[in-house]
């Protein structure tokens, strides 16, 4: 064990030795001594690893561990600062996105990389469109996009445009854009954040299919149970550094995230508080968000922790933007019993109501600008003196939020947009808190975010029920909802179906609502059109 | 009472000389339309040449009977004009002569090179036949050039020399921007012709900024009000004004519409002199009302 | 899970085509309007007039669209016409060609030479000096400009030869089947613009790079090519409106073409595109090209106006036919 | 981990910085440039000229700067400078108060209000009508500008009593310590423009909103109000660029502020502000401004050039001076 904690030597071209009992089938993509710096900090070093065709290679590691990275340099996206690559034997050097496509290396971004303005087919097909003679083949793209889709178990029109669709669908879009491609190589970069379980299980019966044509995969998640199921193979990387490369067989989920913390992981869900019986604090009577959700009634107790499961395109995330005042949308809200109306996000936080949004690079962050100016933005004026903002307490405050969420980045005064995924993530969560509100409605609050990192937002979560206020917690990840709400309430095409509490929080039972079949009969649907 | 009807077409008050035309010719509008019932005297204007053909076609359109035309450039509007005159409308042309004359019935006319040879023969004599003068010129259009070409050809053979010479778009801020460079530039400067009376404006100031003292005038250009009050008041700077008045366009419509309604032969050219305005004339071109 | 797919499509569709339908419907009201206004408008003439003279600033606004649509801008097409037209003519005048139509046909290629080379040197200026396009083409403005002014030392440049331009004049002045030939100008560069921007691959990546370029380089679209590319085409535009306008005035001063790239980014703009790019609409740059031209036209028939105010009335009513247009669009 | 972080920090400074000092360093460049051409351009007095009359655009710029940082565009700067003289002179002209200096300060005072109200009519449009700020302004660019010239007959709008001019011209001519006044006007309004965009709430809510609306809109910024309080800023800058330009000539035509909205926007540019918004160097638009009107400066200072040529060279310095600064920045 203890020999597979250290970092193989740098092995040349020597073949790599990799820990595995088995015999190791031949390697389709190999990294030899790769390393990555941005300026003068090493984001990455000397990682050697080889990529069988035929397996399911999963990397796990904390946020900012260096997973996107790694990936980008066996894509193409970057370059090396050290090391070299070898497909099929052959050493080579990547020139760049559409050379490695080219050589069979498709990249699943981490983050929805679409045209906005261009509808799914148009994105599918982008660089490598269909055409007949000099014209493009506008019919054939189509079919071939929704087929695309169908395979990953999504029936949605190719012809919308990227900027209307939610971030699950874009993700699938994404997903699908990539499979297009013809490959031998498929790195998934959290394919599944944003995704429900129904989707997941349409990709990864679409991985096992490409597994068995003999396809090198690539997966990156930090759901470790998903891991668990799909990988062959688990690598975990901890601070830019090879930890370990296990047969998946050997590594439970708990041990795998022993591996990426370097400590032991308990109870990854906090103790839950006796459901509240208070008086409601937030009171919702037919809300309607037109098009997305409609009849929406519920309440929301003091200290209560209200869960909001659903398939893709539920409407769950319009439904609490509607409420919030950020989209169109009526009906009758109560907070703390007084009737008021939500025109936009500063009324929300007047009456005490803070909105995270699932799209932290659209909606979130300023991707350009420092974390201090993001991370204020929302509380400004209790920055301010008068119209002067005391930088000093702002400095103060970043400190704190660091401190607080465990922000891992290299140095303040990076730009939001240079943190990885999970840390953009925490800062996020830092930035609404700030304005200290009764009421917390966080759709998708770990999204992308590793298992330390969750178990401190569910940490978070608890402890803001322990001081008497209400979370909403909308979630693709009905693990996180059963293990951290008092009650999960279940959204179908825009309404609110069914409500399970205490002992019938199981996948199953949410599951049967939001597909509104049996459990099974939903699975075996998906399977039909894939 | 038969119904006539007169199109006026001019460039757009785009500076003061163009706003003298637009006054004038609005004003004899009204006035022609009362003196002759039945008269119908349509006046557009135009921001620039392809804008300028528009209108002919548009007025063409309403139908009418004649058309005094101010071109933005002859050159570019030759052709617009004939194909009115081809629609069998009597064609005055006014300031600018067109590259065809046999298009127009009648031609009225300030006089550019005569605006550039009177200012070039004032210069010289006042300065004794020798001196550093500089120029600031209009914009680069064809009047602009006939000007200054007769203006250089007046000076030869003098020992005038033209030290610099620049557009100054006859604009009072570019003008006044190139008149303060062009001082900081040549030690002395004995006088400075711009042509304009807009622009003039700017110099002075501009000279009097920089306390120079060396520059014994200024010669600018048009009739403009202020400036006829200076010449008429005595002012060293401003010993005298070029005549170029924007009621020429008045003058036309008038003949025009004399024409049209009274059948008087008016064919043929009016020019109008540059007049040199001296301090014994002034009070004769000072027109208090006019806004230029 | 279909049902809200097919609604979030069906109500998709309604609204593409309203966002695309807008200007034509501000275009029929401004028709409208010049029907009440003047009895003369509606005639065959006056319409012909219109649609004849919009060629310039539409055939110029197609270009302006891929250059848009790609997420530039250029300010520097009106001198540039103006510079084309200088240099056509003095080839014309240069009289290398004893035939005076196969001169003009050179004289025509030449044009469409140089306008290809002005905007391939404001494409690379643009994407290989990585410069904001509205400082190259402000910039290359001020050189068109003086360069014809200096070509004509400050006059105007005119075709000498009365033959030259009575050969020429039909360009402009002619018609065919009693249409005007630049209606069909108009309606042929609209046309190859609209295939080229809508079915072939080159007008996706147009699109594609204006909407976000960092995702079109990962697609291996060569932005750079894209964007130059628009830049030529935008200076072919500008040739081929050259060879429609030179005929029509028979000479070209530093004057000419002066404010023209406001109207084309106007037409743009009111025709549907995206300022920012990423959404590109050549028949409704045609249409803005022509509401532009219907409201001056209205202007000068009308009697409504002091001259003084036309300005302030058309400035006015565009703005008037943006909001219509955004109402339209915005209740679905 | 902690040796990274210094070393990350200081490039990142580095750069942070280089980016704010090219358009100096072009301007350094330039002054040296300009001894090299004419010794005159050294002296104090030329100096002393060119620093008063970038006062127009460089205060208008700041405000151009504000507009454009929030994302969006005026285009109505130069007409509504146009615009708000001539109401100023007008009132001037009334002679309601006896007293001349507070009749000027109650026509300053007006300035300001009118300026306010032009910023004010072009914000609203743009963010209640939701229509590109291109348009809008373009639109109200007309309407001012025809307002002018309808005020002003066609003519132009002169100060008459000499007294009042008298009185007035100080505000131009005038020094304080040797230095003009209008150098006062300039450092003071970019002090106080870069206390609001870099030390105020406001100032960064307009770099939010300019960087990406969504996330301000969902961090309860109220972007309507944003943006419109920078038009409204627009208009208060063209005001007090107004107030100190009446005093210059005592009067205003109809060629006012012509083609001062490229400039502004130029001098904004070259500045080191983003065009798309998101980011706004306030000291970096003065640097611009100046550029600007050193190179005019130079141009006439010096014989190299023709004068029909001059425009190309200015258009070719300053496309120089980008690309010589876009490799100063990307050297890091
Ligand atoms: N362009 C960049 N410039 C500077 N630093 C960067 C850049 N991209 C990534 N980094 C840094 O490199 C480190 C690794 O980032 P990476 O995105 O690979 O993490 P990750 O393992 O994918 O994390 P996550 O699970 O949050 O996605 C982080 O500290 C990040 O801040
Ligand atoms: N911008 C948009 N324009 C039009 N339709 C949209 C847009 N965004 C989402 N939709 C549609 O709205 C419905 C609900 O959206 P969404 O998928 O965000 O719901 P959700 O329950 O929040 O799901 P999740 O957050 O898990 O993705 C879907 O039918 C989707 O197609
Ligand atoms: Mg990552
Ligand atoms: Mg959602």
């Amino acid at each position: 064990m203890p020999a597979c904690l250290s970092p193989p030597r740098p092995a040349g071209l020597a073949l790599v030795n990799i820990a595995v009992g088995e015999e190791t089938p031949s390697p389709a993509l190999e990294a030899f001594g790769l390393s990555k710096s941005f300026g003068p900090t090493e984001v990455l070093s000397d990682i050697s690893l080889a990529f069988a065709r035929g397996e399911v290679h999963a990397i796990v590691g904390e946020n900012g561990a260096g997973k996107s990275t790694l990936m980008k340099l066996l894509s193409g996206h970057l370059e090396p600062t050290k090391g070299a690559l070898s497909l099929g034997g052959e050493r080579i050097v990547l020139r760049g996105p559409v050379d490695a496509e080219r050589r069979g290396i498709v990249l699943v971004h981490q983050e929805i990389l679409l045209a906005p303005h261009l509808t799914i087919a148009q994105n599918m097909f982008l660089g490598r469109e269909l055409r007949r003679g000099a014209t493009l083949d506008d019919r054939a793209m189509n079919r071939r996009a929704i087929e695309a889709m169908r395979a990953l178990g999504v029936e949605i029109a190719p012809n919308i445009a990227v900027e209307r669709l939610s971030i699950a669908q874009r993700q699938l879009a994404q997903i699908a854009r990539a499979l297009i491609a013809p490959h031998e190589i498929v790195i998934f970069d959290e394919p599944t954040a944003s995704l429900t379980p129904v989707e997941t299980d349409a990709l990864h019966r679409r991985i096992l299919e490409m597994k068995a044509k003999g396809v090198a995969i690539l997966y990156i998640s930090h759901r470790l149970n998903e891991v668990k199921a799909i990988a062959d193979r688990v690598t975990v990387l901890r601070d830019g550094k090879w930890i370990a490369t296990r047969p998946a067989s050997a590594l439970e989920p708990v041990d795998m995230a022993r591996l990426m913390v370097g400590r032991d992981l308990l109870n990854l869900y906090p103790d839950r508080s006796p459901r509240p019986s208070g008086t409601p604090v937030l009171e919702v009577a037919d809300f309607n968000a037109p098009g997305y959700a409609a009849g929406a009634s519920f309440a929301l107790r003091k200290g209560e922790i209200l869960g909001f499961a659903g398939l893709i395109g539920a409407g769950r995330t319009e439904l609490f933007e509607a409420l919030l005042g950020l989209r169109a949308g009526r009906g009758e809200i109560k907070v703390g019993g007084r009737t008021i109306r939500l025109h936009n996000a500063r009324d929300g936080m007047n009456a005490g109501i803070v909105y995270l949004t699932e799209d932290r690079k659209g909606k979130g962050l300023l991707l350009q600008e420092n974390l201090t100016v993001n991370l204020t933005l929302a509380a400004l004026d209790r920055f301010s003196n008068g119209p002067l903002i005391d930088r000093a307490r702002e400095a103060k405050a970043l400190d704190e939020a660091i401190v607080d969420f465990d922000i891992r980045l290299g140095d303040k005064n990076r730009l939001a947009g240079e943190l990885s995924g999970g840390n953009q993530q925490k800062l996020l969560l830092a930035k609404m808190m700030l304005l200290n509100p009764q009421i917390v409605v966080i759709d998708e609050p770990t999204r992308g975010i590793d298992i330390g990192a969750k178990q401190q937002v569910y940490r978070f979560i608890a402890a803001l029920c322990a001081q008497g206020k209400s979370v909403v917690v909308i979630s693709s990840e009905m693990g996180e909802l059963i293990g951290l709400c008092h009650r999960i309430l279940i959204m179908r095409a825009g309404r609110i179906v069914g409500e399970v509490e205490g002992e019938a929080m199981t996948e199953d039972e949410i599951v049967v609502h939001a597909t509104g079949v049996g459990a099974s009969a939903a699975a075996a649907s998906t399977a039909r059109r894939a | 009472q038969q119904k006539l009807t007169i199109g006026v077409s001019i460039p757009a008050a785009d500076h003061g000389w163009t706003g003298g035309v637009v006054f004038h010719a609005t004003e004899e509008a009204k006035a022609l339309e009362k003196q002759y019932p039945g008269l119908k005297v349509i006046v557009k204007t135009s921001p620039d040449g392809a804008a300028q053909a528009n209108a002919l076609e548009d007025l063409t359109t309403q139908g009418i009977d004649a058309l005094v035309v101010l071109p933005h450039n002859p050159d570019e509007l030759t052709d617009p004009i004939r194909k009115v005159k081809s629609k069998g409308a009597f064609i005055t042309v006014v300031d600018r002569a067109l590259r065809d004359r046999s298009i127009e019935d009648l031609y009225v006319a300030g006089n550019n090179p005569e605006l550039g040879r009177v200012a070039a023969a004032y210069v010289k004599e006042k300065l004794g036949g020798k001196g550093d003068i500089v120029v600031i010129r209009g914009l680069p259009i064809p009047i602009d050039e006939q000007r200054v070409n007769a203006f250089n050809e007046g000076i030869k053979g003098s020992d005038i020399k033209v030290i610099d010479s620049q557009f100054g778009n006859w604009s009072r801020d570019d003008a006044f921007k190139v008149m303060q460079d062009f001082l900081t530039k040549h030690a002395k400067i004995d006088a400075v012709w711009c042509q304009d009376d807009d622009m003039a404006v700017a110099v002075l100031e501009a000279i009097k900024q920089a306390k120079r003292t060396d520059i014994k005038f200024v010669v600018g250009g048009a009739g403009m009000k202020d400036m006829v009050k200076k010449v008429m008041d005595g002012d060293p700077m401003v010993p005298v004004d070029v005549l170029y008045s924007p009621s020429m366009v008045a003058v036309a419509m008038d003949v025009t519409a004399a024409g049209l309604v009274g059948h008087i032969p008016v064919r043929g050219s009016y020019i109008l002199n540059a007049t040199l305005v001296t301090k014994e004339n002034a009070k004769d071109f000072y027109f208090k009302d006019s806004p230029f | 899970m279909n049902e809200p797919i097919q609604s979030v499509r069906s109500s998709l569709w309604s609204r593409v085509d309203l966002g695309a339908v807008a200007p034509f419907a501000a275009l029929a009201a401004l028709l409208l309007l010049g029907t009440l206004v003047s009895p003369r408008f509606m005639s065959v003439d006056n319409l012909s007039n219109v649609l004849t003279r919009s060629a310039f600033i539409a055939t110029i606004a197609v270009g302006a669209t891929f250059v848009i649509t790609a997420g530039g801008l250029d300010l520097s097409v009106g001198s540039m016409a103006a510079f084309v037209a200088g240099i056509m003519i003095l080839f014309l005048n240069g009289g290398l060609i004893e035939n005076p139509v196969l001169l003009i046909a050179f004289g025509m290629i030449l044009a469409l030479f140089v306008g290809a080379l002005c905007g391939l040197a404001n494409g690379l200026t643009t994407t290989l000096g990585r410069i904001e396009p509205f400082i190259v083409t402000l910039g290359t403005m001020g050189i068109f400009r003086s360069l014809v002014t200096w070509l004509a030392q400050g006059g105007s440049i005119v075709i000498k030869s009365s033959e030259l331009r009575s050969a020429y004049r039909p360009v402009y002045f002619g018609d065919v089947f009693g249409a005007p030939i630049p209606i069909f100008v108009i309606l042929g560069v609209a046309a190859i613009g609209a295939f080229i921007l809508y079915r072939t691959a080159y007008g996706r990546h147009v699109t594609a790079v204006g909407s976000n370029e960092e995702v079109a380089r990962y697609s291996g679209i060569n932005v750079t090519r894209v964007r130059t590319i628009t830049f030529v085409l935008q200076g072919l535009c500008v040739a081929i409106a050259v060879i429609v306008y030179v005929p029509r005035l028979g000479s070209t001063t530093s004057t000419t073409g002066l404010l023209w790239e406001l109207q084309a980014i106007t037409a743009v703009v009111i025709g549907g595109t995206r300022l920012r790019g990423g959404v590109g609409r050549i028949w409704g740059t045609i249409a803005g090209a022509l509401i532009l031209e219907v409201i001056g036209n209205i202007m000068v028939l009308s009697d409504l106006v002091s001259e003084y105010l036309i300005g302030a009335v058309q400035g006015a009513i565009i703005v008037i036919a943006m909001l219509a247009q955004r109402s339209l669009s915005r209740t679905r």
